[in-house]
């Protein structure tokens, strides 16, 4: 259980937020062009990081707002939150 | 017409539940008439200005606030979408219809945004007394450390697991807006939990 | 050649005060090279190894264990062990283990405790009763044991179950497996580790992976902490872990790692005779030997390696057990624990060849993975020592997600515990 | 030494003989001797036991203390009851209890409730000592009849307002929407993007760039926020605006021969005439003074109508059609008459048809999916290896031999009977007596069962078998004259 800064509302219990894997996973913009080794790429297959992973989080039960964050994976320590579009963090 | 019917089951809406058990607990707690409410949308300047315009209010752009006039309240729900209500329980009818439809052709068909009428979909309930944020606090995982000394601070959040949003109308008194179906419930735990601070 | 453990064994050291028991299993440095490595001394792990030296004759191999054996996702679950699932490929498999555990102890001369005490899994709605309906059918004509209960065997089998039709859920009939049960986690680990110890298997502990040296598209060895081992075949069982493993050859799996709490309660006098699982209300509980009520919380909704979960899990839980076992109110909750565990998708396993020859992979066994124990090992090993799958496993490939032939054993609600 | 018994775990009886036998035996993590011996394993969480074990290992093994390690401690310090953390979330709050604005009156009327997610829904409404299989074939028979009043206002309802509100439809569901003309409504099938049904439900264009979608009851939350992620993440580009109303409106419908004399009585003002009112269009009308829309669609097969109003007057709404029906036997049903009806006519039930593993095609719904539009949510993965397979598992029509025999929803069907284990085709997904068919009809999933109508198959149950055949899914009404009747 951890607290998240929500970039709309600020920082929230975990409880209100829901998470939505792995971020910057775009859906393809012409899925019929694809084999379907590469569909499944898309569809099924995770990084999984142990450690640092850029992810997507909902604030469900707040603003309903999806936006990215990164977060240790081993640890749960947020590095970082950040818009929906914007550039992810480098460091 | 036909009867307007209470979400709160068994309660009369003009009986005011008060729970004083013990020397210092205080609360009263009491759903608010229906009133008119509307969950508007939009993310441009020109939307923002046409609502200022039909309604005479600035839609507040800081998180987690809300604006007041003599007539409605707007409170921020997110960076593009706030509900507003009337600050007085009147008959619906005319006065409430011309509104939303003024805004509806002015917002929804210019493209500006979207009016959508919400009065049913949230019923209003009015808590006051000096426990009330031990209530709260009860079931809910919202820090209200800061909120409660800010007057029109708002917040959506959970109580009883339940989504909520929270107006800070004033010193020790809210207004919270809860999505009907789950309004008995929450109102049956509000009760319940009372008992208890 | 190891002691046999026997009554005999037990008084002749019982009159030494058992100074002369001899190691369960050695302690050994790794070699240069092995015929094959597996990543990961867990139950799954020790059991592949074990079916691969007693039955495919591969005895120069080890098991690479970053801890201590068993020490994983063997040593944090909730040891129900059933074989009612839906799908014919699923009943397969989980038969196909249930059916080694029914001989384990005997077959590996170390007490297991298996108890076949029964597990029932109770409905609370109209669909679950369909679900259920629909997976006892399938389990009868697939030939696994499976009985319909109506809430009045419910109450009679499991007498503390509170069948009222009053609460917010009531139970309305339930599924049983006699032959399922429960066993002892730990001994499923040591058990595995003696047998494939005594057929030379090599167990390193505190020997974590690193890295894994690849030559064009075969394995060559292992990068661990103990040194380069060199191999030509690398069977990766980490549960939880699994892509940590694979990120280290680009290889991306389809999983999601998430914690997953139990808990037990202070020891008590034998109050429930079997296991209950109620997926519908979250709520999972059996009574170890010990005394001690086993309870099996859920997974976490994000990843996380952090052995750790949130505590409303916990919380959510709980308030189903006292729904369903309002005596169970005054019960302490003596330990609360979190495992990580990777899950696929459609909710079944991997156990499964790569693109990269020689690399092999079981894992996303997800909430479920103990009762498979030793029909994973057995098949993971013959899928490895003939680098073809077994017909048992043949549907739980990785091409599964490619061509969507997915055994979907969530869709189907049968629970994956 | 090992003659005596110096005890170091008080409550497990574990001694310091046992820990050095641990480590004779080989089990020398420390969490293997806790293991292994149970030291510190019981309710004082080895705080009286650990550190006496500790030095013990520590003398045997030859190595200082602070080498060992400790046990993972595991929370909470002090073991505390159930009680204590579950607190008053029992009986009434171990749940959540969603309650429709027409509740109040089922509860009146002695309706029996079915648990739906977490909305309690009337499942079939006994009169005197009638079980559930009397009433619902009481139920049925007079919807069919005369007229039947469902309370739907669990359905998720969610406006959709913005100019890009037809093309985000057309990303959304497996067919076209742009076209649909404005007062008149759709039937949407929704995908995940695996290619498997995931919802279905009516979708009504109010105006130019203005919807209202309805999605199944369980669906509603779920839907809402998959389409806010597409939107938000990776549509953003698209002007278009979703808000729940579910519970802003109560949803009466009423259906049957007799539902359009009704509806009069209520809206006299409005024609209801089919060249005016035609079957899937929608009118705003007042009740009284009251706005509502009503549409015209139907989940039964019957001249039907579906009154959306603010929730605060859906029961007094629902009393004037009730009123207004008398003289025509209006008859409340519930969910089971529901589902009873909508299988007479082939309709599916996501989630009781369906179990993520249908697509459209095994649906036998290929109408449903464009051939035109490029792109929706699910259908790249219709064209997998496994997906094109035609002898997938397709969803069919079962009659009995005996019309008298009901199958069981989740018996499994076969081919053969003198084979063990023997291959299962598929299984009943619906299955009632139909009391306007006079007979047993089921809904089945069957492998390759598109090209297997008119086939025998068998049910094998536990002490019989039972003969059935494979049938179209459609059981009454294939023309759909009833609803212009």
């Amino acid at each position: 259980m951890f607290l998240i800064n929500c970039p709309y509302c600020g920082e929230r219990d975990q409880s209100e937020f829901s998470a939505g894997g792995e971020a910057h996973i775009v859906r393809p913009k012409q899925p019929t062009e694809l084999s379907d080794d590469q569909w499944a790429e898309f569809l099924f297959m995770r990084k999984n990081i142990k450690g640092v992973q850029f992810e997507r989080w909902n604030h469900a039960h707040g603003c309903r707002k999806w936006f990215n964050m990164v977060r240790d994976t081993s640890n749960d320590k947020i590095y970082a939150v950040y818009k929906m579009g914007e550039k992810p963090p480098t460091k | 017409m036909p009867n307007w019917n209470s979400a709160i089951k068994k309660i009369d809406v003009n009986d005011v539940v008060s729970v004083n058990l013990n020397h210092h607990s205080e609360l009263f707690i009491s759903e608010v008439e229906p009133i008119m409410k509307l969950n508007i949308r939009g993310k441009s300047r020109d939307f923002l200005s046409m609502i200022g315009k039909i309604l005479n209010i600035i839609l507040p752009t800081e998180t987690n606030t809300s604006t007041t006039n003599k007539f409605i309240t707007a409170i921020w729900l997110s960076p593009d979408e706030w509900l507003i209500f009337k600050n007085n329980v009147t008959n619906r009818g005319a006065e409430e219809t011309n509104i939303e439809e003024n805004l509806y052709k002015n917002i929804s068909q210019k493209k500006l945004g979207s009016i959508t009428n919400v009065s049913d979909q949230f019923v209003m309930i009015n808590i006051q007394g000096k426990n009330l944020y031990e209530l709260l606090s009860s079931g809910c995982p919202f820090n209200f450390n800061d909120f409660k000394n800010k007057k029109g601070a708002v917040t959506q959040t959970l109580l009883n697991h339940t989504d909520v949003i929270i107006y800070n109308e004033d010193i020790n008194k809210i207004n919270l807006f809860v999505r009907r179906s789950f309004s008995a419930h929450l109102w049956s735990w509000m009760n319940d939990s009372a008992r208890f601070i | 050649m190891k002691n046999k453990y026997s009554i005999f064994s037990i008084i002749k050291n019982a009159f030494s005060y058992n100074e002369n028991w001899q190691r369960a299993w050695r302690d050994p440095e790794p070699k240069k090279e092995y015929d094959a490595i597996i990543i990961g001394g867990g139950g799954h792990g020790l059991a592949t190894a074990f079916y691969l030296a007693k039955k495919h004759n591969m005895t120069n191999i080890a098991v690479v264990e970053k801890g201590w054996i068993g020490g994983g996702n063997t040593g944090r679950n909730t040891t129900i062990i059933r074989s009612n699932y839906l799908w014919d490929a699923s009943a397969g498999l989980y038969d196909h283990a249930l059916k080694i555990w029914e001989g384990l102890s005997q077959e590996l001369n170390y007490n297991v405790m298996f108890s076949q005490r029964g597990v029932m899994n109770l409905a609370h709605n109209l669909q679950d009763v369909r679900d259920l309906k629909r997976r006892t059918h399938a389990n009868r004509l697939n030939g696994i044991d499976a009985v319909w209960l109506n809430t009045e065997e419910v109450k009679k089998f499991c007498p503390i179950i509170n069948t009222s039709p009053d609460i917010r859920y009531p139970v309305l009939g339930g599924t049983l497996q006699r032959r399922a049960g429960t066993a002892r986690h730990d001994a499923v680990a040591w058990g595995y580790a003696r047998g494939a110890d005594a057929m030379g298997v090599d167990i390193i502990q505190n020997c974590e992976v690193k890295g894994i040296k690849r030559n064009g598209d075969s394995v060559e060895g292992v990068e661990t902490t103990k040194g380069f081992i060199k191999t030509k075949k690398i069977g990766v069982v980490a549960a939880g872990h699994s892509s940590v493993i694979a990120n280290m050859v680009d290889l991306k799996l389809p999983l999601e790692s998430k914690p997953l709490q139990a808990l037990v309660s202070e020891p008590v006098k034998p109050i429930i005779d079997t296991v209950v699982m109620s997926n519908a209300v979250h709520a999972y509980v059996s009574q170890s030997d010990k005394g001690e009520l086993v309870i099996g919380a859920g997974t976490d909704a994000y990843v996380s390696y952090t052995q750790r979960g949130s505590h409303d899990v916990v919380e959510g839980t709980l308030k189903a057990i006292l729904e369903l076992y309002p005596i169970f109110s005054r019960m302490k909750m003596l330990r609360q624990w979190g495992g990580i565990v990777d899950i696929c998708p459609d909710a079944s396993p991997i156990i499964s060849k790569t693109h990269i020859k020689g690399l092999y992979f079981n894992c996303g066994w997800g909430t479920g993975g103990f009762k498979a124990t030793p029909g994973s090992g057995d098949l993971f090993a013959h899928t490895i020592a003939n680098d073809e799958p077994h017909k048992l496993n043949a549907d739980f490939n990785i091409n599964r997600f490619v061509s969507g032939d997915l055994v979907d054993e969530h869709g189907a609600a049968a629970v994956a515990h | 030494m090992g003659k005596t018994k110096p005890f170091l775990d008080f409550q497990n009886d574990s001694t310091a003989n046992d820990i050095k036998l641990a480590l004779r035996e080989g089990f020398k993590s420390i969490e293997h001797v806790k293991r292994y011996t149970t030291t510190g394993m019981a309710t004082d969480q080895g705080k009286l036991s650990n550190m006496h074990a500790l030095g013990i290992i520590a003398e045997t093994a030859g190595v200082k203390m602070g080498e060992l390690g400790t046990t993972t401690f595991r929370p909470p310090y002090t073991p505390l009851t159930f009680g204590t953390i579950v607190g008053r979330n029992v009986g009434e709050f171990f749940d959540i209890t969603r309650r429709t604005p027409i509740h109040d009156w089922h509860v009146e009327n002695k309706a029996k409730f079915e648990n739906v997610g977490q909305w309690k829904r009337a499942w079939y409404y006994p009169i005197d000592n009638e079980n559930m299989h009397e009433a619902v074939q009481r139920e049925s028979k007079a919807a069919r009849d005369s007229a039947g009043i469902l309370d739907a206002s669990t359905l998720g309802k969610i406006d959709i307002q913005g100019s890009d509100a037809s093309e985000f439809l057309n990303r959304v569901y497996t067919n076209a929407w742009s076209k649909l003309e404005i007062g008149k409504c759709r039937y949407g099938l929704m995908l995940n993007e695996d290619g498997m049904v995931y919802d279905d439900g009516v979708t009504t264009r109010l105006s130019e760039n203005h919807y209202l979608m309805t999605t199944t009851t369980g669906g509603a939350a779920n839907v809402l926020s998959k389409l806010e992620d597409y939107l938000q993440t990776e549509w953003p580009e698209l002007d278009v605006y979703l808000t729940s109303v579910t519970d802003h409106y109560g949803t009466v419908s009423i259906c049957g021969p007799n539902s359009k004399k009704i509806l009069s009585k209520i809206i006299p003002d409005l024609d209801l005439s089919d060249k005016e009112f035609p079957h899937m269009s929608f009118k705003n009308a007042l009740i009284d003074s009251i706005r509502c829309r009503v549409m015209r669609i139907s989940f039964t097969g019957e001249h039907s109508y579906e009154i959306n109003i603010q929730a605060s007057y859906a029961k007094s709404v629902w009393e004037k059609c009730f009123e207004a029906g008398k003289e025509f036997n209006i008859t409340p049903y519930g969910t089971e008459t529901m589902h009873l009806l909508r299988a007479e006519k082939g309709f599916i039930i996501a989630g009781q048809d369906t179990d993520g593993t249908m697509t459209p095609v095994d649906l036998q719904m290929d109408w449903i999916i464009s051939k035109k539009k490029y792109d929706f949510i699910g259908k790249r993965s219709l064209y997998r290896s496994d997906t094109i397979r035609e002898d997938r598992k397709q969803l069919v029509g079962l009659i009995t031999d005996d019309p008298k025999e009901i199958l069981e929803e989740g018996a499994q069907i076969v081919a053969e009977t003198n084979k063990q284990p023997v291959e299962m085709l598929g299984h009943v997904t619906s299955s009632y007596f139909s009391p306007n068919l006079n007979k047993s009809i089921a809904l089945a999933v069957v492998k390759n069962g598109k090209k297997l109508k008119g086939q025998k198959m068998f049910v094998p149950m536990e002490n019989k078998i039972i003969n059935v055949t494979i049938t179209d899914t459609v059981f009454l009404d294939k023309e759909n004259k009833r609803l212009n009747a």
